[in-house]
């Protein structure tokens, strides 16, 4: 087996040296009743060639926004990856290497997550971030964790505008810790109602999330949102952001009043991937760093004061502090983290903000294209790249997928109050002919 | 090449005016941002995002790549990590564009491909711990781990019967009580006896109505098996309370024996250990978590079902703990996990723990004469040294350190806490004899310099791209960001 | 442009440090009339996304064996490369290099290419190989060359039964430097045709060169070959091998008296490609190494008597003997030469020698299901993986393309003596399943 | 990384009973070889192949490739090599299964994509080189030159007027005398000025019926334009004779000035020049030949024609010089050349031709402090300096081998021939500035060095992977392959 180097004459060797005579012999210490009997019920050994094909069978087996343009945002939005990112990934330097634990041998790891820490603070308008956790809806669930140590409050309002998947994450981390999760609703225009918030805030509240863009692809008022957070034991305010590339062109939350922000950065040079691998982050003041959860990368000397980095606050996190940890993770999305931080320097401040200014073209474009069909937005409130309508939802996926595009998301499966809604993301990939062409089938559609 | 070239953080590189990527013409006419967002537009650019050419940006991270060491350059022999090869081929299939550029929202009518193979990676890893049900969503050990005890919790909360304690051996990794106490336990410790294993007595007294669950590591942290685990789980399942595995140690195990077969209700697998696929210099992982039937309800939603041989997503799971992350989990990395098990087969797996097991053997044999063990019992995939017996008043780190010069990565230290000065060693199947006698030369060289000029030793590493680092002041005054 | 570093602002200041004040002004040595007006006449830049798109569109207006089982051979056989090959040619530090000039900085490419040298020296059962020629063909022609500077002879015998492109470039090279080619003729069983060999050896003979396996896949009685080869300025005997991998399984040319092997060694890990690139070589005896054509590297200590290759033998090159040199070769097929390494490491003496015999099983199959559908071989002669057959060979080609499979290579179209002749190839990535289907197809037909 | 990790021969590691691939099972029955081949059987295994696994296999080429420098670490200012970044986008493309695995015989209506790449491909160079025709056959430069000169001799044989003689100037680089030689020519090597170029009354004096053709690197290896190119097209015309235009320098004139308007009659390019596609450590190349109308006849075989919208081979070529390969050309690395210039357009080669000169002369206006020029007169896309003046004895040789412990590739030594202790160098366009300054300021180091402490810049390098390699220890005993 070409993975397992030992020849039967090393193996030999190998059990001399060991003192034993056969394999076998090695595993006395499992008790012979607890031995597997037969085999494996697994099939048989397929070599490299036949292999491959099986998996090529199996990827073609998938129609991709590679024949179809995709209009599917919801969380995961299509964009393009500079050549250069995948290839510089694929070094064996970076991918077969572990987490940076000792930092003499690691130093290309850590400069990265440290580069990859001062862009997502930056990107934010926040001073520090943490290293990466596991995605979107995690990030939004460890927020809550996070936020409820610094304040002590139990109560966490979320907005309900705020992506499901990340709401359901939220109860399930939270469910057996005694926390409250609140909804806040969304308005006509589908930002946070203020004043349902105002009413909603309780000293025991902690923490009010609200996405940024939210789920409806609504662009927050987040300077409204924070001015209605007031009071002594004040929540602190979360922005949950599941389209990183927004933040390119909307205010950061940062310079809105947020006191930290979490979301998915996977719209930074990651592929769609069918949900995963993607990459979370939580980025904060200052003053909270040291509630952070997940690793962190600090800058430091060596011996000859030279400069270097190091994972730092390391008693946070659970080899060291155990139960009292910040929180549980520990693997997280190191290679992730590393191709957006390839993404980010690509791209650089004007060709991300070029990027995000084309979509937000291309999603005012589609709209206008269904207004002209008469398929009206749902919302009043501005939005970035995703925008949602009211049209017959259960057919409109069906046919769009004849017409060879990629529908949106049908809103109705989450808010029962929208049913008929419909979620259309356009970003840089779809063809302005392609908009047409969905405009041109949801408008036929009854 | 020379030594590695000095590099400088991307900001220091920045030099306005120059374009690493190319975005297309838009097609559309451009909008105007301030009309469409009002004031929520942008007022400033992210200031410290540079502007740099590709080629900049290609050398850079170039750059900072040969400041790292990998699996591919050699022994990696992190304990508990499992630092085995990962496979080429595997790289090659997750890239293809019918995996890569799936939406994870499409119909699945349009992703049979991908379902098939999760299904399939869903019975492969229940054949393989014995267990009946399976998901994929968790996405690494820990999350696998937290996954994995919500279940018990909902499971016994269902029963009407919910328990507030979760026993934890102290030779446990710390993510155990971590994910236990994030969902909701109080943490019990529980001492290991002088074998390394449960003390059975002192398990047998603790066993009252409180107690939800045991985690434990099997084999545990030391590479030891723990040898009563059959009866750990009767004793567990007699005080109605659960048996969790950690599972990060499978590699010891493929087709050897089985935690389903043993009475273990629920564990977690690491895909980025026992399965192959890669680090990633800390991630991305998957810990898919395999459970007996009766924890099947509570698995996180949504569940993959097969009607009328097409495959669905099942969200009418009324007693899911719910989801733990955002899609299905990490599928790129689950891709990878399954060109490994159909590469390996069957009998491949069984091989590969068992060569496993042989190559900590044989590194605990060769460095038995150089270094002291922590326990003494019989090991499996990895072996445990203290620091005791290190002349010259050398650590632990300090021997670590000295490892780095002589071209290693070293193994864990100070880990499990139950050794001190603990030297925790996992060559894995796939480090040839040649690599681990290279490896134990070094210790051996190393020793003798402990012995003859521990200073050096201590000062340690010499030829590495940074000496050593101090890590009190980054943790006593952080800077966590570039500032200009 | 993102290749292009230079800002606006390095532009100025390099204008400064240079003196001048503008870049045209750096082109003042340029007559004016010789300016080119306007622009190229080339479309503008494409951006990365689209042109990506353009390119996966190009190719997938090929249909390629891929999709279709391939029986097509004759000279470009169609064999699987394990996957760590191209992800190892990835490496940078390997494709961006240059030719290794400064040995100190190249040890990698050149200890590859001494690892090289001593596989193809063991497969050919020579003494010495060079670094890589650029292909099958073009190493006939240099081995031609290498021969008459050898021998002084300036007639070459070549075997009707090489691969006709392989004897048009031979033509080609010796056009104007007063050879005599002349053809040895091929008897029923596809050999080459002995008496006739015998006949045409005279003292100006430098050289026969033989197909081993030849065009037909016949593979040569080499020693018999050699044994007509008699008297006093008898001519060396070169193999010319264009499917290297039957090296594994046929005793090699050295073995059989030969005096030098050239050919082609894309088989060993590199991809069809259209035609290229590929990878031609020489090995021959130690005497005959000062006139070898191209790289060859050797090995010498360092400074401090570590051992270290460099190039060497290299007053044989153009660069240093212009007009003498023995060859005008320079860039040649460096990461090819890599890719074989480390196809022939991967594949070890054992695996090359399995996968030879799959290959022979397979044509061996195939041969006898056509047998079973009347369709008899064309030669009596043994063959590796190829093997001429009868048919209506103009029809063949259209038919198993409509069943999806590549068929073979008319060799009518070189040989007006062979027509209906049709050569069929079968390597391990034809399935027995395509193998019948083939048979069918073609016993098909009238 | 520590330093390199020393890594044995593939022979030295051979271990029997290690597999490194995986073989499919045979799906046919198996052949006996000595029944089908009789006693051409392989007698004994290819004794040094050597036995490795998958990870061996992998780890040996890693750590070999840890020896090497390459451009994406920095400048590589080998002049006339046109070391510029290789583009990543070009790998990928060339990579897709619908080019890689074109077999080069299939019918034409199968390849339609790639005959289409390879027409647009022809048709851009025509473009850029202002000449009528094109082939992509030629492997490399050297093919190129040698499929250009024999388009020559068969051209003005078909004249009926054989000639004997090709003019080289004494600045050539050595392809060229030996390409003319292997197509039958006799060399005559002229003199260059003292300003570098042709010295035209000599040419004209030169000017007899023998001459067949000139050959002119242009701009010339010592990066000075010719700048009475089209005189001496018509002197060479006006003789009956062509001129052979060297393109290997191409890359300081795209969108400037035309070889087809001075007046050439042929030349080639090499796309792993000015085209980005990647050096690969010594090849693969491509070499397109691209000539005047009057040549196109002589072209080799088969050209690529279009009937009726389609692409198809044109075999009926019957006064073709014939093939010069085997099959279409290097096709893969032409993938690479058109994704190369489809990127940059009109525009962006125009500005990468620009872009190169003013690095080079910023390059030269910064050395000029340093080192002694060897020409004087100006120059566009590399410069060449002397080894006059170097302090301490120190020889061209030295200053180079000292460059590489700074961690830079030495630039182009010895060559041409007519500056002494040559010193070439070509940035090419897409080096940043600060890493030129880098350069320069190693320069300076080492000029300082060589002043200070002579000894030790004539013992570099100090710090590669290896130290100065004698070289005329291997070629004096030769030892070729590795011998058990
Ligand atoms: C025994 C044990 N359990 C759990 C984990 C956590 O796994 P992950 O890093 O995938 O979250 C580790 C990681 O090293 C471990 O060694
Ligand atoms: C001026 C010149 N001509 C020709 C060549 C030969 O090109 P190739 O190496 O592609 O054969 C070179 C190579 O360096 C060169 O510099």
């Amino acid at each position: 087996m070409r993975y397992l180097p030992a020849s039967e004459e090393d193996i030999r060797q190998m059990l001399g040296a060991v003192g034993v005579q056969s394999v076998s012999d090695l595993f006395a210490s499992i008790p012979e009743d607890l031995r597997l009997k037969g085999p494996l019920d697994l099939p048989e050994a397929v070599a490299e060639p036949v292999l491959r094909e099986r998996f090529v069978t199996r990827s073609v087996r998938n129609s991709s926004p590679t024949c179809r343009p995709c209009f599917l945002g919801a969380g995961a939005y299509d964009h393009y990856a500079p050549a250069p990112i995948d290839q510089l990934l694929m070094r064996a330097e970076f991918y077969t290497a572990y987490t940076p634990y000792q930092p003499e041998m690691a130093q290309g790891t850590l400069q990265a997550i440290f580069e990859f820490q001062t862009m997502m603070a930056d990107l934010t308008g926040m001073d520090v971030s943490n290293a990466s956790l596991y995605d979107g809806a995690s990030s939004v669930a460890e927020a809550a964790l996070m936020a409820h140590r610094i304040h002590k409050g139990k109560t966490v309002l979320v907005a309900r505008s705020v992506h499901p998947a990340y709401r359901e994450v939220l109860r399930t981390y939270t469910k057996h810790l005694g926390f409250t999760i609140t909804e806040v609703p969304f308005g006509a225009d589908g930002r946070l109602d203020l004043a349902a918030l105002k009413a909603a805030v309780t000293p025991d509240v902690c923490l009010l999330l609200a996405g940024q863009p939210n789920f409806f692809g609504v662009v927050e008022d987040l300077k409204a949102v924070a001015g209605a957070l007031a009071g002594d034991k004040k929540p602190l305010l979360g922005a949950v952001v599941a389209e990183a590339l927004s933040l390119a062109l909307i205010e950061p939350p940062g310079a809105c009043g947020a006191d930290l922000v979490c979301g998915e950065a996977r719209s930074f040079g990651l592929p769609l991937g069918y949900g995963g691998p993607y990459l979370g982050f939580i980025s904060t003041r200052q003053a909270n760093m040291r509630q952070l959860p997940g690793r962190i990368v600090g800058e430091t000397v060596d011996a000859e004061n030279r400069r270097g980095f190091v994972l730092t606050l390391t008693t946070r996190e659970q080899h060291i502090r155990r139960e009292k940890a910040t929180s549980n993770i520990c693997s997280n999305e190191g290679l992730c983290m590393l191709a957006a931080t390839i993404y980010l320097a690509t791209m650089g401040r004007k060709g991300l903000r070029d990027l995000a200014l084309q979509n937000l073209s291309k999603a005012e474009y589609l709209k206008e294209a269904l207004k002209a069909k008469g398929i009206k937005p749902l919302f009043s409130g501005p939005t970035f790249n995703e925008f949602a309508v009211k049209v017959p939802a259960e057919k409109a996926t069906d046919a769009a997928y004849k017409a060879d595009l990629l529908g949106g998301y049908d809103l109705g499966k989450d808010y029962p109050e929208l049913a008929g809604g419909y979620l259309l993301c356009a970003t840089e990939r779809v063809s302005k002919l392609a908009c047409d062409r969905l405009a041109a089938v949801l408008g036929g559609l009854s | 090449m020379s030594r590695p070239i000095e590099e400088k953080l991307l900001f220091e590189k920045d030099h306005p005016g120059r374009v690493g990527a190319s975005v297309p013409p838009c097609d559309v006419p451009e909008a105007d941002p301030r009309k469409v967002l009002g004031d929520m537009v942008r007022a400033s650019a992210p200031a410290l995002l540079p502007e740099m050419s590709e080629v900049d940006v290609v050398r850079h991270f170039t750059r900072l790549s040969t400041y790292n060491y990998a699996v591919d350059f050699g022994l990696y022999p992190l304990g508990s990590c499992t630092m085995k090869y990962n496979p080429k081929i595997n790289e090659e299939v997750a890239r293809l564009e019918g995996f890569a550029r799936l939406h994870p929202l499409q119909p699945e009518s349009t992703t049979q491909g991908a379902l098939e193979l999760m299904g399939t990676l869903q019975h492969a890893l229940c054949a393989i711990t014995g267990m009946d049900a399976c998901t994929l969503q968790p996405a690494a050990g820990a999350h696998g781990e937290f996954t994995g005890v919500q279940l018990i919790r909902a499971y016994l909360e269902d029963q009407g019967d919910a328990r507030k304690v979760m026993l934890i051996p102290d030779s446990a990794h710390g993510t155990n009580p971590a994910s236990a106490h994030f969902a909701g336990y109080a943490i019990e410790q529980i001492q290991s006896g002088p074998d390394g294993c449960v003390d059975l007595e002192a398990l047998k007294a603790r066993m009252r109505p409180d107690v939800a669950a045991i985690m434990l590591t099997v084999p545990n942290t030391l590479g030891i098996f723990e040898k009563n685990i059959a009866q750990i789980c009767r004793i567990l399942h007699a005080n109605g309370s659960q048996v969790y595995v950690d599972g990060a140690n499978l590699n010891a195990l493929m087709g050897i024996t089985r935690p389903g077969d043993w009475g273990a209700d629920v564990m977690h697998i690491n895909l980025h250990k026992t399965f192959s696929t890669p680090h990633g210099g800390g991630g991305p992982g998957a810990g898919p978590v395999a459970c007996k039937s009766h924890l099947e309800p509570y698995l996180p939603r949504p569940v993959l079902a097969k009607k009328e041989g097409r495959y669905l997503w099942d969200l009418e799971r009324p007693k899911s703990i719910g989801k733990v992350l955002g899609f299905h989990g990490n599928f790129l990395v689950l891709v990878r996990a399954l060109c490994y098990i159909e590469t390996m087969g069957a009998e491949g797996l069984k091989r590969a723990s068992e060569l496993a097991v042989l190559n900590a053997n044989y590194m605990r044999a060769k460095l038995k004469p150089l270094l002291e063990l922590g326990f003494d019992g019989p090991t499996l995939h990895e072996v445990v040294f203290c620091d005791k017996g290190l002349p010259g008043g050398v650590t632990t780190l300090d021997l670590a350190k000295r490892l780095i010069d002589y071209g290693f990565h070293p193994p864990t230290v100070y880990f499990p806490l139950i050794v001190h000065g603990a030297l925790m060693i996992e060559p894995t199947e796939t480090e040839p004899r040649e690599e681990m006698d290279r490896f134990v030369d070094a210790v051996a060289a190393i020793v003798k310099e402990a012995e003859e000029t521990p200073a050096f030793v201590k000062a340690a590493p010499h030829n590495a791209y940074r000496r050593r680092l101090d890590e009190v002041a980054a943790a006593r005054n952080p800077r966590l960001t570039f500032k200009p």
